[in-house]
């Protein structure tokens, strides 16, 4: 969605709105790939996140009876959850997950669609995202979809109904930063729905990129969990998001080839 | 009664009900989902809802994810 | 000056010394090309900088006897002043611009020494550049020099006694970012004074990519001076510069050709 | 007697002093610097310091610059 | 189609099969946008292409009673002529267009399939694509298919039965070269059809790049026809293709960042 | 030296001069790195260059009494043998080797100057290589000097009576290509003696890249001597140097970010 | 009788063969193709096809395009 | 007599002409090229060319460079 003002002049709001609800915070993350519970608390706090993602996986796995949940660490008072359909590669397993998701947070309708086609690459298999996100939409659910950069696609899921479209930047995981920015670009010119980068983001310039784009938001995960000091990259991301986001709107200088002298030529006295 | 719990085969007492199964797995009060056979059971109907023999039983909740 | 810790924790004070004095802002701002003095000053307290550039010209240019000075606005008391040579072609101009730049600022002796070898592209003329710092050194001047990205010539310079060494990122004022990343690096490995980024910078992300390579500082002035809201593009600046640092500290994610999910696979149940 | 400032040519009173100099350019109290022909004048000496013909003056302040 | 062989000695015969054909050339030329006929002729001939795509348009368009067809001056003798469904938005206009194409060539089954989702990028429409790709094959028709860099539609059209699979390296027309290499790697390592790029080559050297990625060819027409000499630029890209084909082939150095001197150390007398 | 025609029609001839002699061959190749001889003289064979660099060693080195010498496998009276410093670390060391190339070659004339500053990353020392070249060029030698890639400094040695200028794509063996493509540009756009990008290509398209800037030609080694099948990349490079030579000359179409259609919208049945 | 000519409506008269139509636009011995209301004519069948009122008649011919 | 040869100390009998060096090096007929103490010694002058002790004798030859 590109929202660039002629000349906006107060910027103390620049919150977004997605699904009904405002945000102040332009950075998503996962939950996934911490040592411990008790970092992924310290680094979420860090990132000064609002929306946060988490799985749904069987009651066995992930915790012993006697540990604390993430949803202590995270409570759904504080933090809007977003569950994934990570992992499914159908649209109805995904359409499982997300139902299970919602009893789960109490009718919650929120959910982030992601329908894989491969799992080396972790790219999204499109026509069964499209099945996907057309069902859960009818069903009553807010779907934030997971997207290749494709422009076309991704505006014909806007029409299905999704309230955010998440283009993916590089593989999940890849760290390779924002491979197409012209892709990228195409779909926030077509969009009318908040765009979200979704996987891909390597480190901090990587999202303040995205965000000069004229994304509305960017979701990350690993670049946060898999750095050495994942509570101090969480932060170096807030700053990134904000940084990039400002500079979006402030509206940077043009590129020229050539040189243009910073001190005035005329005075010199020698 | 056989059933399948998170997709390994257990047995079951005959006319179990979901809240009796969420106590065995010491999983009252945690926030939690349940499934049979593809159906959400919604939580206001554990206390009714009894199993039937190979009942394909998912229970489910939010761990850290991406 | 690559500082990286092993694993650092506590990164409340994370200043850098320069000429003996230390600095919290990594961010060094130029004052040239602004609408007015009053938009220099609310950019240049925007941006946090704590030193900041001024070209010497005659008296009877830039301003008119009942105008307030640059250094009015920019008090020495508050503000590290750092005059440049910008515009001269030859060391002997250079030097006499430095001693004109002591006697107005009291005996301060930190210079920014630019030589420049063509006016169309402003890259400097290492040949003069050498020979006005190892006379502005013998005279006593703490010397920051632009220099072009050759990491033989920054350890030449550094050898030669500048207490900083700044290589350019792109042409003065052509806001293209690092061209030549390998090149930066290899100065900052190989350099024991402070690297810092001078010239070419465009926007938030370039700001951010350059302290993400282990550069000490960043100056720049069109960046924020030409932004369509330079104010607004000076705090963007601030952040990105921040931002960089912190992610250069906390040790970015491995690049990795393949995906890696980011939400278990195990415990699916569909 | 004739002099150079700031490169272009100009009459000034023989015997002129640097103070006086400046006075007359309504620099009192500005934060300048005064080359003559090549050489510094430090402020201290502005009142000393009279001008030859021929001098070559230069007088410099700061502005905005990158 | 990855063909890397372990260690081939001989390149005398390094052809490749398209719908069971074998061609010499990997380089495809469209006859579009050409000042006239003459010149079409002479580039076509300069670029040493085997196969030539042609567009179906009323016959009312484009020629006057008088003048020589297209055809005539690219006898089907002796080229391959790849009709395309270029303009078309929906699966039943391409079908209708490629019937059309089948008469008009004597019973000819090679098409190349395009189906457009948007008049400014002409990115494919790729939900239409699918469609219109099942049914051509239905019909006996060998297609090629103009796809996204999506390597998971890419396998599902290769599974649908189409004979070569098309990614855009960047925008019809565009000549940004491959935006996203990452793509048309993973598109070439899953393929067991030819993988020719198709769309956005602007010059040379783009094309050099996508033959040293591993594409069996490619497909272009702006880049030779609106070059400003077209006939020496197809002579260009005709040796642009070989020579990434030849480099592909052989193997290139593996990237250091550090330098290692091509002169041996030893033996110094100095 | 930019000799793009405004609209050249005969390309039959399009040999550069060098040091009053006519070249044919744009490729100049280094002798390095090759498993024997026989791999040597294939590969130079398959390059069709007719300039190729050799090192002066001390006559216990590189050979028993019994074995050929490089020279035999590359006649003078066949090739432009062209001597290089590579190892002297002095302006000093090189003039003494330049003096024993001379007596060598029975008073040869052309040598290729390099002056290091670095054994790791090979960059020159510009200071020495100054001092060398303008050395070199009073002695009466024809010089071409490997530079780093300062438009400045590459004036300056033009200035000093150098018959041609080397910068480097990247550095010695890196095989990364050319890292700053302005900086080339901008000493082509000054030079009116040859450029060659020198050091730094590892595959065919960066060959390519390099002629596309507008080089006259391009020095390699490692790149050829270094892939899994030498010749075979011999002639890679060959083709890539032709390709963007006649890519320059041709004229590439403009970059836009938006498409174009190749087939007219007119006539459409459908 | 009134049809549809390459988009453009216009009058042929009753019983007109497909033959006697490309005759009429100087396309015989050309390369085309002909579709009738969405069917292709095949050129075998041009002498027997007669076109009847309100025909979709579509002649193409291949042109440059890429 | 001590002298050395390519950067090796060496014995070299008294009066030995660079000819003789040359043959016993088993180059003769090579392209080479020598240098005697940091001069270069044509090789028109081989002949006459007597080593004298303590010199430093190089002689290299063309090798495979970049």
């Amino acid at each position: 969605m590109n929202t660039q003002p002629a000349m906006q002049t107060d910027f103390t709001d620049d919150s977004f709105e997605l699904a009904g609800k405002r945000y102040q915070s332009r950075l998503l993350v996962g939950t996934g790939k911490y040592k411990d519970l008790e970092e992924t608390g310290r680094a979420i706090e860090a990132s000064g996140a609002e929306i946060v993602t988490v799985a749904i996986r069987r009651s066995n796995i992930g915790q012993n009876a006697d540990e604390p949940n993430l949803l202590d660490v995270l409570p759904p008072e504080r933090y809007t959850i977003l569950p994934n359909t990570a992992g499914c590669y159908t649209a109805d397993d995904a359409l499982r997950t997300c139902r299970m998701a919602r009893e789960l947070l109490d009718g919650h309708k929120l959910v982030k669609l992601e329908v894989l086609g491969d799992p080396k690459t972790l790219f999204p298999d499109m026509v069964q995202t499209l099945a996907a996100a057309e069902a859960l939409v009818k069903d009553g659910f807010d779907v934030m979809v997971y997207t290749t950069d494709d422009p076309i696609l991704a505006r014909r899921l806007e029409e299905l109904g999704c309230v955010a479209v998440m283009p993916l930047a590089a593989p999940i995981g890849s760290g390779l930063g924002i491979r197409n920015p012209y892709n990228i670009l195409a779909i926030i010119e077509n969009a009318s729905v908040p765009v979200l980068v979704d996987a891909g983001v390597g480190t901090a310039s990587d999202a303040a990129i995205a965000m000069e784009l004229g994304c509305d938001g960017v979701l990350m995960n690993t670049a946060i969990a898999k750095a050495r000091n994942p509570v101090l990259m969480a932060s170096a991301m807030q700053k990134a998001i904000a940084a990039g986001r400002e500079a979006f709107l402030a509206g940077r200088m043009p590129r020229r080839r050539y040189a243009s002298a910073s001190s005035p030529i005329e005075g010199m006295f020698v | 009664m056989h059933v399948f719990l998170n997709g390994d085969g257990t047995e079951l007492p005959d006319g179990l009900t979901a809240t009796q199964l969420v106590e065995r797995l010491e999983l009252t009060g945690r926030r939690i989902a349940m499934e049979v056979n593809g159906e959400i059971v919604p939580r206001s109907q554990y206390s009714q809802h009894t199993f039937r023999p190979d009942d394909r039983i998912e229970i489910v909740h939010a761990i850290g994810g991406g």
